[in-house]
C-alpha cells in the first residue's frame, strides 16, 4: 500500500517530539548522573553524622542535616493544617461570591511569588518586627507561608476529586455537613492531601532564598531552641560552592552535600509520586 | 381529537396521601424551574415523574428532600406537607427529613469503603448503633442484595457490579428506615438486566415504601409505576394520574404527543 | 414531529383496515346480488375473492403484531392497534358470510316466493349500510357517524325477526302444501337457505355494531358499547 | 443550614478564619514590602529607579537604577524560554499522545524529579559543569553568563511546562481523540488538528508559569549569572537578574538605609511581575473555560 | 429471574383466560342439558351468567391492554397476549351461542322428534370437548393437543350436514305432512330451532378450531391454520 | 417450549451483502472478547447489535473500524470482507479504511471548534478542501440538523444540544462519505425527544448507507433496526435474524428470555 502524505508528516514530527522528549531525559540523566559519580565517594554514615570541621574544610553535615529536618518539619507543622482547613472551606462550604474569588486569587498569587520576595518578607516581619530574629522560627514561618498555596491547591484539587455524589449520597442519608466531610470527604481526599504535604515538605527542604535572611547561619551548631538558627542543607551548598574562600578544595563536600540534599528531597517528592500514582490506580470512581 | 383540558381536575389517587404539595413554585435564582405544581403523592404506591429533558423532574424530587438547599440561589416556595407538616418551613430540620425522605441517584454512588460500612454509614452518623450487624443484615435483605453479598460483606462496594452498586445503594438508603425513597433515573447507568432486577425491586419495596421515581425512559415510567406525573418543558405538572390511564387514555393532547413520541 | 416511520406505519395501517373493510362491504353487496340473481361467476368471483381477504386479514394482523412488538406503541396509537386487531376479526367474518351468501344463492330457486326476496335484500342492504358507515367512522375517527349506524342494528334485528316469523307463517300457510315431494324438498331446502341467509345477513349486522363498538373506544376509550 | 446547633457553624468559622489566612499573609506583604521599599523614593526618585541605567549601591552617591537589572532577568529569562518552551511542549506532547502508555507515568514522574531537585542543586551543578562548558566553548574570559543562566533555568522551567502542558493535553477528552480517528485523521493529524488546538490555552499558561518560574529563581542565577550590573547586549555577557541582587546584596545592606529600601524596591517590583503573570494565566484559562 | 410481576401478571393472564374457557365451555353443556331437559330454570341460569362473561370478557382484554400499553410484551410474552386477546373474542361468541340454545329451548317442543335429539346433542357434545381440549392445549402449551382437538371439526361439519339433510329429509316425508295448521306452525318452528340450534353447535365448533389455531400459533408463531 | 438449537442456520437476509464476518476471534490480552462470529450485514439497512452488558458489543464494532488498534493488547483473528477484501489484513490502511466506515460514539463528542469547522474536519483531513462549504451543507442536510444551524455555522458547537450535537457528529462522519456508519449506544446520553430525532435520522440514512447500530435499549433496537443480531455473554453471537422475527419468534431460547427479560 502505498504510504500516504500524512504518514511521512507523522514520521518526522514523531522524530522531533522523541528528540524533545530525549533532550529532557538527557538533562535529568546528566545532572543525577555527573552529581552522583562526583559525591557518591563521599558520602559515609561520618559525613552525615559529623560535625565540621577545620573551618568547614572537612568533616560532616550533621548540623545542616538536622537544621534542614526542623525547617522542614516546622513548615509543615505551620502550613499543613492551615492550608488543609483553608481547602476545606474553598471546596466545601465557600459560596461562589467576590470573597471566595479574592481568596483564590491570593493564593494563585502567593504561588507566583519568588522565593526570594518571601525572604524579603520573612526578614522584615518574622525577623525584625516580630522580633523572632533570624530562627528556627522565622525560617520555618516564611517557608510555611512559601508552601501553602502548595498545600491549598493540592488539598483543593484532593477534596475536588471526591465525586460529589459522595457529598450527596451522605446527605440524603441525614449526616450533618461535618460528618460528610469528616466521615466521607476527608478520608477519600486524604492521600492527596497528604501528597500536597509531602511534596510541600520536599520543597522547605530544598529552598535557599528564603531562609538565607531568615533562619540560615554558616556555623557549626545545632539549634538548642525554635529561637536558634540553624544550618541547612541547601545554604550550605550555596556558601561552600560560591562564597567560601576554599570552594576549589572542598568539592567533594560540595559533592556530598549536593547528594545528600538531592537524596534527601527525591525521596520525599519520590514518596509523593508512588502515593499518587497508587491513588490514581485503585481509585474506581 | 383528545379535549385539551381539565386534565388536572381528576380526584387524587384513592389512597392514603404522604406527600401533599401545594402550589409549589421553584426558582434557580431568578429561573423558575417549576410552575405551580400540586401533587399528592400516595403512601405505599410507586409514583413516576416523567416528561422532556429539563422540565424539573430531578429538581421537583430535591425539593422533596431538601436536597436543593445545596445549591447556591435555589429557593422554593409553596408548601410540602409530609405527613401534615410543612417541610420547606424553617423548622424542620433538613438533616432529620432526609431520614425520613431517602434518595437514590442516576449514578451509583457507594462510599469507598466496604459493603458493611456502606450500609452502616446512616445508621453511624444517626448514633443508632445498637444491633449494627442486624440492621445492616435487614437492610440488604430488603434491597434483595443479601443473598449475593453476604459472604463478601468486608470486600470493597466497588468490587460490585453498577447494579448491585445500586442496590447497595438502596440498602443504605433503607437502612436509616425511611419512609419514601426518591430515585432520579436509578437505572438509566445500567444495562438492561440490572434495570430488570431494580425495577422488580421496587414492585416489592412499594408494599413498604412510598417509592417516587423520575426516569426519562417512558417504557419503565409503564413498568414499574402506579401512578405517574407528566411535567412539561417550563416545569408544570400537566397531567396526573393511574399510569394505566396516562398511558392508555390521557387526557390531555400534549401529553398524549408526548408519550406516543410525536411531541407538538 | 418525530417517529415518522412509526406514524406513517400507523396511518398505513389504519389505511388497510379500511380498504380491507370495503372490500368486504364489497363482497357482502356481491352476496346479496348473488341471492337477487343466482349466477355462477358470481359465485366463482365470490369465491376467489375470499382467499384475497385471507390474507389481507393475515396481513394486517402481522402488521398489528409488528407495531405491538417492535413500537411500543401506547395510548391512542396503541387502541388504534387493538382496536383494528379487533375489527378485522369481524371484517374476516363478514367476508365469510358473504361467501356463505353466494354459496345459498346456488342452491336457492327462486320458483316459491316463500318471502319477499327485496324484503330480505333490504336488510342486507342495511347490514352494509351500517358496514360502511362503520368504516368511515373509523377512517374519520368520528365518534357521533359509529354510534348512529350502531343504531340501525335495531332495525335490522326487528326486520330479521318479523320476517322469519313470515317465512315460518308461510311455510305453514298457502304455498307450501300440496306439492309433490320432489317439489316439496325444494320448497324445504329454499326455507332453510333463506332461513340462514337472514341470519347471516343479521350477524354481519351484529358484526358491524362490534366495529362500530371499536371505533367509539378507539377513539374515547369507552368500552360500554363492546 | 441553622438546626444543628452551634457545632456546625462553629467549624465553618473556624475554617473560614483559615481560608481568609491566604489574604491576610498576601496582604502582609504587600504591607511589609511596601513599608520597607517606598522610603527608597523619598530619597530616589521612582523615575529614575525605574529608568536609572547604573546599579552601584554601594557608590558614593549610589546609583539604584533597576534597568540593568530587569534586562537581566528578562535576558536570562527569555534564553530560558528559548530552550524550554520547544523541549518542553515537545515533551509533553510526546509522554501525552506518542509515547507507549506503558512508560508514559514514567516518563512523567522523572519530569517532575526533575522538578524537585533544588534549585541550589541546578546552580551547583550549572558552577562545575555547565560555567565551564560556556567558557571553554566560546572561548570566554568568565563562563557565569546570561546564556549560562539561560541555559540551567531552561532545565529548571522544563518540569512546569511538562507537567502543565501535558496535564492540558491529558485534559482533553479521549472521544477527540477518537472522533479525529474514526474519521480517518492520522495520529499527527489529530494531535495537530485536535488534541494540540484544544490544549492550546493549558499549553499557554504552561509557557507563561515557566517563564514565571525562571524570573523568580533566585539562587542559580546567583551562582552563575556572574553579577555584573550591565545592560547585556549579548548571552555571552554577565548579567546580575533582580533576584540574585537581592539574595546577594541583603546581607550587606544595612537595615534601614537606602540600600536596604532598594532592595525592598526590587521586591516590590518582582512582586508585581508575578502578579501580572498570575492575571494574564488566569485570563487564558478563565477564557478556556468559556470555550468548554 | 427477573421481571417477576410482569411474569406473574402474565401467568394470570393465562389463567384467567383458562378459567373464562370452562365457565364458557360450562355455559354450552349448560345450553345442551336445557335442549335437552327444557327447564326455566336451567335458561334463567344461562341468560344471568351471561353477563358474568361478558365481565369476564372484558376483564381480560383490558389486562391484555394494560400489559401491552405498560410492558411492552415480545416474542411468546407478546403472542400469549395477542393469541388470548383474540381467544376471549371467540369464547364471548360460544357462550353468545350456548345462551341461544337456552333460549331456542324455551320454544322447542319436544313432541315432533323431527330429529333424533341425541344426535344434535351428539354434535354440542363435540363441540363442547373441542373447547375443553383447546382449552388445556392453551392452558398447558401443548400443541399436539390442540391440533388433535382441530381436527375434531370435520367430524362435527360432517355430523352437522347429515343432520341438517335429515332435517329435510323428515320436513317432507312423514311427519310433516297431515297435521293442523297449528301443529303445521309448531313443526315449522321446530324446524327453524333445530336448524339454528345445529348451526350454532357448528359455529360453537369453528370457534373451538379458531381457538386451537391461536394455541398453535401462539406456541410455535406459525399462522397456516388461522 | 422454544428449540434451543439451530439458531444460525437461517439463510442470510435476502439483499447485497457489505460486510461479511467469518469466524472472528477477538482477544484483549489474553481475554477472548469475541468468539467464532460469523455475520452478513446487509447494505442499505439497519442492522442492530443487542445483548447483555459486556458481551463484546462495542468490542465488535472496533473491530468493524479497525478501531482497536489503538487499545494496547488488543488483537483480531479471522476475516472481516468488506466488499469482499479482509479489512484485518495489514495490507489495508486503517486511515483509508475509517473514511468509509464512518463512526459515531456513545456520548456525542463534537470537536471545540464551529459547527463548520467540525464537519469540514475530516475534509480537511483528507485533503478534500474544494467546495468545502456545499459540502458542509449537504453532510448537515444529511443529517436533518441543516435548517437548525443554518445561520449559525459559526458558533461553537458546544452550544448545541445535545441531540443536535450528536447529529452534528452524524454530519461530521457522513461528510467523508463513508459507506458504513457504525454507532456504538447514540443515544444513551440523549432524551426520549433527542432519540426520537436520531432514530428518525437513521430511517432515512438507510436509504443511502449501511448502518450498524449497538443499543443497550431493545426497545430501540426494535423500533429501528432491520436486522438483529443477538451476542451473549463470552462474546458468541448467538442469534441473527431480521428483527421482527427476533423480536416476535426467537429461535434461541436464550434470546427469548434476553429479550422478554426474563434471562437465565
Ligand atoms: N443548579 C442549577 N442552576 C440553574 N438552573 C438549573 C440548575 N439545575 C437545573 N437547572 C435548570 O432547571 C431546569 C430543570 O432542571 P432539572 O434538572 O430539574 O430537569 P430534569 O427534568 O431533571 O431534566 P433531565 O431529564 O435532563 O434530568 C432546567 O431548565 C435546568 O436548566
Ligand atoms: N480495553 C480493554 N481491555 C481489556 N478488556 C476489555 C477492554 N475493553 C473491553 N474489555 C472486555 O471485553 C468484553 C467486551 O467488552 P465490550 O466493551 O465490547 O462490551 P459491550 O458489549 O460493549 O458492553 P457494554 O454494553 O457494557 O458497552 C468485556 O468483558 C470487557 O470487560
Ligand atoms: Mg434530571
Ligand atoms: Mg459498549
Ligand atoms: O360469525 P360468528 O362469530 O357469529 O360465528
Amino acid at each position: 500500500m502505498r504510504l500516504r502524505r500524512g504518514r511521512a508528516t507523522q514520521a518526522i514530527a514523531f522524530t522531533l517530539l522523541s528528540l524533545a522528549m530525549a533532550g529532557v531525559l538527557v538533562a535529568l540523566g546528566t545532572i543525577l548522573s555527573f552529581i552522583l559519580v562526583r559525591g557518591v565517594g563521599v558520602i559515609s554514615w561520618e559525613f552525615l553524622t559529623s560535625f565540621p570541621r577545620q573551618a568547614m574544610t572537612e568533616g560532616g553535615i550533621f548540623p545542616a542535616l538536622v537544621g534542614t529536618l526542623c525547617l522542614a518539619v516546622g513548615t509543615l507543622f505551620f502550613s499543613l493544617p492551615l492550608g488543609a482547613f483553608a481547602a476545606i472551606y474553598l471546596v466545601e462550604y465557600a459560596r461562589q461570591g467576590l470573597l471566595v474569588r479574592i481568596i483564590r486569587m491570593a493564593v494563585n498569587n502567593l504561588a507566583g511569588v519568588p522565593s526570594v520576595v518571601f525572604g524579603l518578607f520573612g526578614l522584615a516581619f518574622f525577623v525584625r518586627a516580630l522580633g523572632f530574629g533570624i530562627s528556627i522560627l522565622s525560617g520555618s514561618l516564611t517557608l510555611a507561608f512559601l508552601v501553602l498555596p502548595v498545600i491549598i491547591r493540592a488539598s483543593e484539587e484532593a477534596l475536588r476529586a471526591v465525586p460529589q455524589e459522595f457529598r450527596e449520597g451522605s446527605l440524603a442519608l441525614g449526616a450533618t455537613k461535618w460528618q460528610t466531610i469528616r466521615k466521607v470527604v476527608l478520608p477519600v481526599g486524604l492521600p492527596g492531601i497528604l501528597t500536597g504535604a509531602i511534596l510541600a515538605l520536599g520543597r522547605a527542604a530544598g529552598e535557599t532564598a528564603p531562609i538565607i535572611f531568615t533562619a540560615a547561619v554558616f556555623s557549626a551548631r545545632l539549634p538548642d531552641s525554635v529561637l536558634s538558627p540553624v544550618m541547612a542543607l541547601p545554604y550550605h551548598l550555596f556558601v561552600m560552592a560560591t562564597e567560601s574562600i576554599f570552594y576549589e578544595e572542598t568539592r567533594p563536600i560540595q559533592y556530598g552535600t549536593a547528594i545528600v540534599l538531592l537524596g534527601l528531597v527525591l525521596t520525599i517528592d519520590l514518596v509523593a509520586i508512588i502515593i499518587r500514582y497508587r491513588i490514581r490506580r485503585r481509585r474506581r470512581w | 381529537m383528545m379535549s385539551d383540558t381539565a386534565a388536572m381536575e381528576t380526584p387524587p389517587p384513592m389512597v392514603e396521601t404522604i406527600i401533599k404539595v401545594e402550589d409549589l413554585n421553584f426558582y434557580y435564582g431568578s429561573f423558575q424551574a417549576l410552575r405551580h405544581i400540586p401533587l399528592e403523592i400516595p403512601k405505599t404506591r410507586v409514583t413516576a415523574i416523567i416528561g422532556p429533558s429539563g422540565c424539573g423532574k430531578s429538581t421537583f424530587l430535591k425539593v422533596l428532600n431538601r436536597m436543593f438547599e445545596i445549591i447556591p440561589g435555589a429557593r422554593a416556595e409553596g408548601k410540602v406537607l409530609f405527613w401534615g407538616r410543612n417541610i420547606l418551613s424553617r423548622e424542620v430540620d433538613p438533616v432529620d427529613l432526609r431520614r425520613q425522605i431517602g434518595m437514590v441517584f442516576q449514578k451509583p454512588n457507594p462510599f469507598p469503603k466496604s459493603i458493611f460500612e456502606n450500609v452502616a454509614y446512616g445508621l453511624r452518623v444517626n448514633g443508632k448503633t445498637s444491633n449494627l450487624k442486624e440492621r445492616v443484615e435487614w437492610a440488604l435483605r430488603r434491597a434483595a442484595l443479601w443473598d449475593e453479598v453476604k459472604d463478601n460483606l468486608h470486600r470493597s462496594a466497588f468490587e460490585l457490579s453498577g447494579g448491585q452498586q445500586q442496590r447497595l445503594c438502596i440498602a443504605r438508603a433503607l437502612a436509616v428506615e425511611p419512609q419514601v425513597l426518591l430515585m432520579d433515573e436509578p437505572c438509566s447507568a445500567l444495562d438492561p438486566l440490572a434495570t430488570a432486577k431494580i425495577e422488580d425491586l421496587i414492585d416489592q419495596l412499594k408494599r413498604e415504601y412510598t417509592v417516587v421515581i423520575v426516569t426519562h425512559n417512558m417504557q419503565q415510567a409503564a413498568r414499574v409505576s402506579d401512578f405517574a406525573a407528566v411535567f412539561l418543558t417550563g416545569g408544570e405538572l400537566v397531567e396526573y394520574d393511574e399510569t394505566k390511564k396516562i398511558f392508555e387514555n390521557p387526557k390531555d393532547k400534549r401529553v398524549e404527543d408526548y408519550i406516543t413520541g410525536k411531541f407538538g | 414531529m418525530v417517529r415518522e416511520s412509526y406514524q406513517e406505519q400507523l396511518r398505513r395501517l389504519s389505511c388497510d383496515v379500511f380498504s380491507m373493510g370495503n372490500k368486504v362491504a364489497g363482497r357482502l353487496n356481491l352476496g346479496l346480488r348473488a341471492l337477487e340473481h343466482p349466477d355462477k361467476e358470481l359465485v366463482r368471483r365470490l369465491e376467489e375473492g375470499d382467499e384475497e381477504i385471507d390474507e389481507l386479514y393475515l396481513k394486517i394482523e402481522r402488521d398489528c403484531i409488528d407495531l405491538l412488538a417492535l413500537q411500543q406503541p401506547v395510548a391512542a396509537d396503541l387502541r388504534l392497534i387493538t382496536a383494528s386487531f379487533k375489527i378485522i376479526t369481524d371484517l374476516e367474518r363478514i367476508a365469510d358470510l358473504a361467501l356463505n351468501l353466494g354459496q345459498y344463492a346456488l342452491k336457492y330457486s327462486a320458483r316459491y316466493a316463500l318471502l319477499p326476496l327485496d324484503e330480505l335484500l333490504a336488510v342486507g342492504q342495511l347490514s352494509v349500510e351500517m358496514l360502511y358507515e362503520e368504516l368511515k367512522a373509523y377512517h374519520d375517527q368520528d365518534v357521533a357517524r359509529a354510534e348512529a349506524a350502531i343504531k340501525l342494528d335495531e332495525e335490522v334485528d326487528s326486520r330479521f325477526w318479523n320476517l322469519t316469523a313470515l317465512l315460518l307463517k308461510r311455510l305453514m300457510e298457502s304455498e307450501f302444501r300440496g306439492h309433490g315431494p320432489e317439489e316439496a324438498e325444494e320448497i324445504a331446502e329454499n326455507t332453510v337457505i333463506l332461513l340462514l341467509s337472514l341470519r347471516d345477513l343479521e350477524r354481519a349486522a351484529d358484526h358491524a355494531v362490534n366495529i362500530g363498538a371499536r371505533v367509539v373506544y378507539m377513539i374515547t376509550n369507552r368500552k360500554d358499547l363492546i | 443550614m441553622g438546626l444543628r446547633g452551634p457545632k456546625e457553624t462553629l467549624i465553618r468559622y473556624f475554617l473560614f478564619a483559615c481560608a481568609v489566612t491566604s489574604i491576610v499573609i498576601l496582604l502582609l506583604i504587600v504591607v511589609f514590602l511596601f513599608r520597607e521599599g517606598l522610603p527608597l523614593f523619598q530619597e530616589y526618585g521612582l523615575g529614575e529607579f525605574i529608568s536609572g541605567k547604573y546599579w552601584y549601591p554601594t557608590a558614593e552617591p549610589p546609583d539604584f537604577g533597576i534597568l540593568p537589572l530587569f534586562l537581566g532577568s528578562l535576558w536570562v529569562t527569555v534564553g530560558a524560554l528559548l530552550i524550554a518552551v520547544p523541549l518542553g511542549v515537545g515533551a509533553a506532547i510526546y509522554i501525552a499522545e506518542v509515547a507507549p502508555p506503558q512508560v508514559r507515568d514514567l516518563l512523567k514522574s522523572l519530569a517532575e524529579l526533575l522538578a524537585g531537585i533544588p534549585s541550589v542543586v541546578y546552580g551547583f551543578f550549572a558552577l562545575v559543569l555547565v560555567v565551564p562548558w560556556v567558557k571553554d566553548f566560546f572561548d570566554l574570559p568568565i563562563g557565569k553568563t546570561a546564556l549560562a543562566a539561560s541555559m540551567i533555568l531552561g532545565v529548571m522551567a522544563l518540569p512546569t511546562i511538562i507537567s502543565v502542558a501535558e496535564d492540558a493535553l491529558t485534559a482533553v477528552p479521549k472521544s477527540f481523540r477518537e472522533a479525529s480517528l474514526a474519521l480517518g485523521a492520522t495520529k499527527w493529524q489529530t494531535i495537530r488538528r485536535v488534541t494540540v488546538p484544544a490544549a492550546l490555552s493549558g499549553i499557554s499558561t504552561a509557557v507563561i508559569l515557566g517563564a514565571g518560574r525562571a524570573v523568580g529563581e533566585t539562587m542559580t542565577v546567583l551562582m552563575v549569572s556572574g553579577m555584573s550590573p550591565i545592560i547585556p547586549r549579548t548571552f555571552l555577557q554577565p548579567v546580575r537578574p533582580m533576584t540574585a541582587t537581592i539574595a546577594a546584596e541583603i546581607g550587606e545592606a544595612v537595615w534601614g538605609g537606602v540600600h536596604y529600601h532598594a532592595l525592598f524596591a526590587i521586591g516590590i517590583a518582582l512582586f508585581l511581575f508575578s502578579f501580572a503573570i498570575n492575571l494574564i494565566a488566569d485570563w487564558i484559562s478563565q477564557r478556556y473555560r468559556e470555550v468548554e
